[in-house]
């Protein structure tokens, strides 16, 4: 276990390496269609730097960059509307679209003919109905989960339940209008809640309104725990490639395929959720059962890793009380927190600005009505139809594939890395610095609010029992949370 | 393989990233946390400046209160 | 009274074997546009035999189904607009019309053209102006009930004062929007709630995160009664068709509307909500308020029902105390019947679905604070939206001619026949069994929870002042919420 | 004539559903009731699994408990 | 300062009476195009009776009305999207008329075209970049006012937040969807909430279901303060065209522009963006910002403006206590100004109906968890998400210029005038009647409900330490909500 | 001018409305006082005839109530 883990961190590192030489000659163009190719890591950095608000703001985007981005959102869409077999949306995407060279239009008219006559036929498994059947049973198995097991109940039942509402035969209860007919509920709350990205963000919002930063503010250093914990989140992006590569066309995921699938190591179900909902839909139910369901596991899962990374005396080692955070602070942070976000990487301005937002609301103490809404009834409604939209994107032709195993196992390497990251950071910043941390507390920079960090705790106890490390891991814990928000944002410029 | 030195070229990219924001909100939170040790006296730990009264609430409240200073006033 | 009732009942019964003989001949066959025509009991039988989960779990919709039902509600759409004298609304479906055979395109256009040269005018009973001033003073006439009559007050003032904004001369506040000019806001509440079927689905969750089961599961076999007491439904849906045929045109209701005037006699605000803006939206107000006045006005109407059909004696039946239902059985029972709808009766599950959703979540205790928000803030905010925006279907030429007078009557009529059909299926149930039951529970069959149940018990303590029969009467009374879902399914599944 | 044939076609097939639907779900909480009376050693009437805290809850509460056991492992 | 306000005053009555001379002779012809030219009294009135529910319910809108009508929405949509640069949307909107002859839309297309020649460059102080930068200064701002100074922290937060959000480069929070890509979740909620008028009126709901009119009941004469001080509403209009016709082309407002600017007057924020959002959403933010900021700062502009006008002795004046009002009095009031604005100003009724609505549900008694969740749970998820919305007005463009400046300056004045007009009717009524008012009541009529009342009672109490004017205060205080709501419905009949 | 002119209009227009309106209504206030005021005998200040339950109300209640009643009568 040790060893294999130890083999994937030294593996990443050395392929990194690797590239890192390869990779310099390469000239970091940017494909016009969006889909990132040969982006080296010059040309990656350049990207990124040309979408950070420090050069966005002296250097807004020019004609010539709208056109370039309009096209690319063009031809992507054409795309998803071939490969969903919705022709006659393409075409219709296409007359829509103006100021776009004739060629290119006609390029595409072509591109969809050609596919319309080869004819859509949606891969599966099993014929439609069994499918619709086994994935009732997905989703019964996932209110057993929930109600039984204690998996992250309030979205996972909603979503089992989503689940089953949408595998319905003839109800349509996911299915979009047809001319004057109504679609079913599910499709509704689908494209209000999570096509528009405004569900997740309610949630953060909600989130924000319920977190404390005070742990962090208090020992900022910790958050170098939550930074390295994002460390699955790549590997697991790596792994689904490699799976893609070497798996001999049984498992195939693109590079926003692999993006969705790694951000499930963000232990962080809104982030999930968002950057899939933009990346690929399809995957999101595969992708949010996965989050939860390992977020619910945590106990289960990091509790040997981190035995293993750390020696008795090392998870004995006590931390010193945290200092009093001035109520200041606490107000000045989320600020702090969104302006750095808009200088470096404006893309994860939505998902970190409303999670900011509702800490705002909170530590501001002057709306205290709108930070106890945020937090109850609107999070609960939010909650509710989320988890039943994304319930209905387990549909059995997007479902039952070799593919949801690949997610599967790579989500659980991902939560494995991360934690081991977190981990291994934590015994290199005791052997720079003579203030020890407890390494345990690395493991919480995975996030899974609060999950993680009582677990933290627990270890620490066991190993010894007047060590209450539950407070100082609750820093690398809410930091993770930022830290999975930037990896998206990262993702959204790069690959989105 | 071209697309696994993609993975890579994001992982780098990535982790540096997320690093180099942490990094930049430790040393904003040191520095906002310097400054207000700092200068402390200038923000009492008061509650803030304003009343949680707003156009949002509800007058009957006051009406109530006057009332009861009307009376007490009478009796 | 008495006995025009059991003539009802009788008449009913033979009618039906009647038809049982001259239609067993019939083919059965459904035409393709969708409005059912010669539709024999085998017909039927076959159409929802082909509609249900069993069959379509092993017979997925083949293209050809598809292509038959795609062309069905584009005719149906098609008609819909032309008979609201949309003319260009209707063209433009043709237009966007697709796979469909010329001849059917050429014919619809045709109609259109026809429909346009005859050109539209809204059959009236008063001029506009005086129409809205009319439509005010009923919306008045609600909110009169509503507060000094204590008619379901939640419900009927939302629709009482939509009912005033709608009709209110120039503001046009349930108008679509015209071209750069937003609607009105009643009119989004509209789109957005009930188009959509949003609204009362979340109201029916709601509902069952409030409901209480154990009653019914502890005695189940008086789910029979609030099976019975659906029969009310069907009597109305065929004295709607009588009305049609006898009256010599001044009241005419086609299949749809029938449907939709019967499910009053389900008691049940949403279902009949639900139900009717599928199948004749312009009906939509005058059903609503027929049923919310008739739920209101159970305690009256009730009474002297259940007097004529039982003896002193029989009011006066104790029943043994109910068993005690343990907490596994309570969270299984919600699954059990999604099952069983979505093996039988696929068209209620978005009804029953969220029904039992709503139950799961209260019973399961694991996602409490989702259960508190749906049966508070959220059930709470979509009643004030869908209040008013059923109020905006109270239009004058709507609801001003003999055919609301029709639906009035006929869903007192409904009510009627459901409490009667409760309770002589109680007194027949115990003919059959020697476990004696009171047939004033019979009664709370038709559901309109608690109040039924309430009216049961009253007349049994009046007959037995210790004979408490809530509790008892709570089993059929939940059972008739399910009933009347289950018949909104059917009648979705042959009409809609 | 015809539609009256329909509507009682409706009210025939409609009222056999409605029965068959309830008579099933009858069968099917008979069945549940007798299994659970059977084998009620193996569901106890404890609570569910789940703690009621989830990643939707506020770890002020959390770090309040900690503090106290702190305070409470000093005094 | 006195003399100056006087003057304001005196001028513009002034003014009046030159124009009811020289205007008489004018022939109160409305355009087709609906932007009022050459109104004259007459004719203005003569059009706003044509727009009253007494003269609609016995003449409704003819066809020819309608299409008059129709004619005018579509050139204006057509303006607003050529001036917004939209030329595509434009032409869509063209073709989509239908029933217009075919000179007018040759005359539109001719229009288009020749913008589109000219092409479309918004105006700048700045540089995109710069702007956006600057824009985010002001959300600071805006936050810190609300939080550290208390300015109506409710709104100004948020309103400050979605400035910020909106301006972030790259992010594209308030973008609108682009093909297939999903647009910024704030440009949903200004969609849904903002555009379609919804979030403001469900705010009006919840005002409506915590105000207690009560006072109002007991004392109405006190309403007609709540009148005069909405004279602030017309100056503030009056200078904005002032401003136009006098700043050299530097500041530029048309009719629609002043009214928005105008109802900042109103002290009414709900008032304040429904209306802007209908006559002008470019200056909503500016607008918005002003009308909530002056609310805030009540207890600062009012007092020299009250003391000014007033007398130790006047201030001093106690007033008898307020006979009770009972129940049933308060539950017919909200109808019966409904009746009264549905016969005299059906334009006003959607912000008078949804505010009667509120207060109806509150008073009635009957439906207390409506009541309770339109005041909680609903207005606080409006609250955040209409705040947000109305801060993603804020855009540089839009903001940063002199415009700006006179809509601050405007706001301030017509904040002034209307405290005067209230303070000095009320010294008028003391003239005329025998039972004396205390004058500091009179600048609560400028409504900014509590605020107001609570700086009449204030100041009563300086003068005499007994004399508590809170109650008396806040009947022209809810009397200035009505009275500014009026005076929204008059400028949507004549401007909008 | 012109302009200036209009908004002079809108002032009048409006004030007079506005004007008209709270007028009317304080009419309306004081006629229906009039009306209570003479006929307070047929509008007693009870609670209205509504109970608060209805039919989105939880039955719960309900039976707890009958099994209190039922203990009551065994007790
Ligand atoms: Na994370
Ligand atoms: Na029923
Ligand atoms: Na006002």
């Amino acid at each position: 276990m040790k060893r294999l883990i130890t083999i994937l961190l030294v593996a990443s590192v050395v392929l990194g390496s690797v590239v890192l030489v390869q990779a310099q000659d390469d000239s970091g163009i940017v494909e016009k269609d969006a889909t990132v190719r040969h982006l080296s890591i010059g040309g990656g950095f350049q990207k990124l730097w040309k979408e950070t608000g420090i050069y966005r703001f002296i250097h807004p985007k020019t004609a010539e960059e709208k056109a370039v981005e309009y096209r690319a959102i063009l031809i992507q869409t054409v795309d998803a509307e071939v490969s969903a077999g919705h022709f006659q949306g393409a075409m219709e995407t296409i007359h829509k679209a103006h100021g776009v060279d004739d060629e290119l239009l006609a390029e595409l008219t072509q591109k969809v003919e050609a596919a319309e006559a080869r004819g859509f036929e949606p891969s599966r498994l099993l014929p439609e109905g069994a499918g619709q059947f086994v994935m009732i049973l997905v989703g019964l198995l996932l209110i057993f989960l929930a109600i039984k097991k204690g998996f992250e109940p309030l979205l996972l039942l909603p979503i089992g339940f989503g689940a089953i509402l949408t595998n319905i035969p003839v109800a349509g209860i996911a299915d979009g209008p047809i001319l004057g007919q109504a679609g079913g509920f599910l499709y509704y709350f689908y494209m209000v809640g999570v096509e528009s990205g405004v569900f997740p963000l309610l949630i953060f919002m909600g989130v924000g309104a319920m977190t404390d930063f005070g742990p962090l503010l208090a020992n900022p250093k910790t958050a170098l725990l939550g930074a390295a914990a994002q460390f699955g989140i790549f590997i697991a992006l790596l792994g689904a490639l490699a799976l893609t590569h070497w798996s001999g066309g049984l498992i195939s995921f693109d590079l926003r395929d692999a993006a969705s699938i790694g951000i499930i190591g963000g232990a962080d179900g809104p982030t999930s959720i968002f950057l899939t909902s933009r990346l690929s839909p399809n995957l999101l139910g595969a992708v949010a059962v996965a989050a939860y369901s390992y977020m619910a596991l945590v106990p289960i899962i990091q509790p040997p890793i981190m035995r293993l990374f750390t020696t008795k005396a090392e998870r004995a080692i006590t931390m010193k009380q945290l200092r009093h955070v001035s109520k200041t602070e606490k107000i000045i942070f989320p600020l702090m927190v969104l302006i750095i976000c808009i200088l470096l990487l404006p893309s994860a301005t939505p998902l970190i600005g409303m999670l900011m937002l509702g800490n705002l609301m909170k530590e501001s103490a002057v709306v205290d009505r709108l930070s106890d809404t945020a937090q109850n009834a609107l999070i609960n409604i939010v909650t509710i139809m989320l988890g039943t939209a994304v319930g209905s994107k387990l549909a059995a032709d997007k479902f039952l594939n070799a593919n949801t195993l690949g997610i599967l196992a790579l989500g659980l390497i991902a939560f494995c890395i991360g934690t081991a990251a977190g981990v291994l950071l934590a015994k290199l910043m005791n052997k720079l610095s003579k203030e020890q941390i407890n390494p345990l507390i690395g493991s919480a920079g995975v996030s899974a609010v609060p999950m993680a960090a009582r677990v933290s705790n627990k270890l620490g106890m066991e190993a010894n029992a007047q060590n209450f490390l539950l407070m100082h891991a609750m820093g690398p814990n809410v930091a993770g949370v930022i830290g999975s928000a930037v990896a998206a944002g990262v993702l959204l410029a790069l690959v989105g | 393989m071209d697309s696994l030195i993609q993975g890579v070229v994001l992982m780098i990219i990535g982790m540096a990233t997320v690093f180099a924001f942490l990094v930049l909100m430790i040393l904003a939170i040191n520095s906002s946390a310097g400054f207000f040790r700092k200068y402390a006296h200038l923000f009492p730990e008061e509650h803030p400046a304003v009343p949680k009264k707003t156009t949002l609430t509800n007058p009957d409240v006051e009406i109530a209160v006057a009332l009861a200073a009307i009376r007490a006033k009478r009796g």
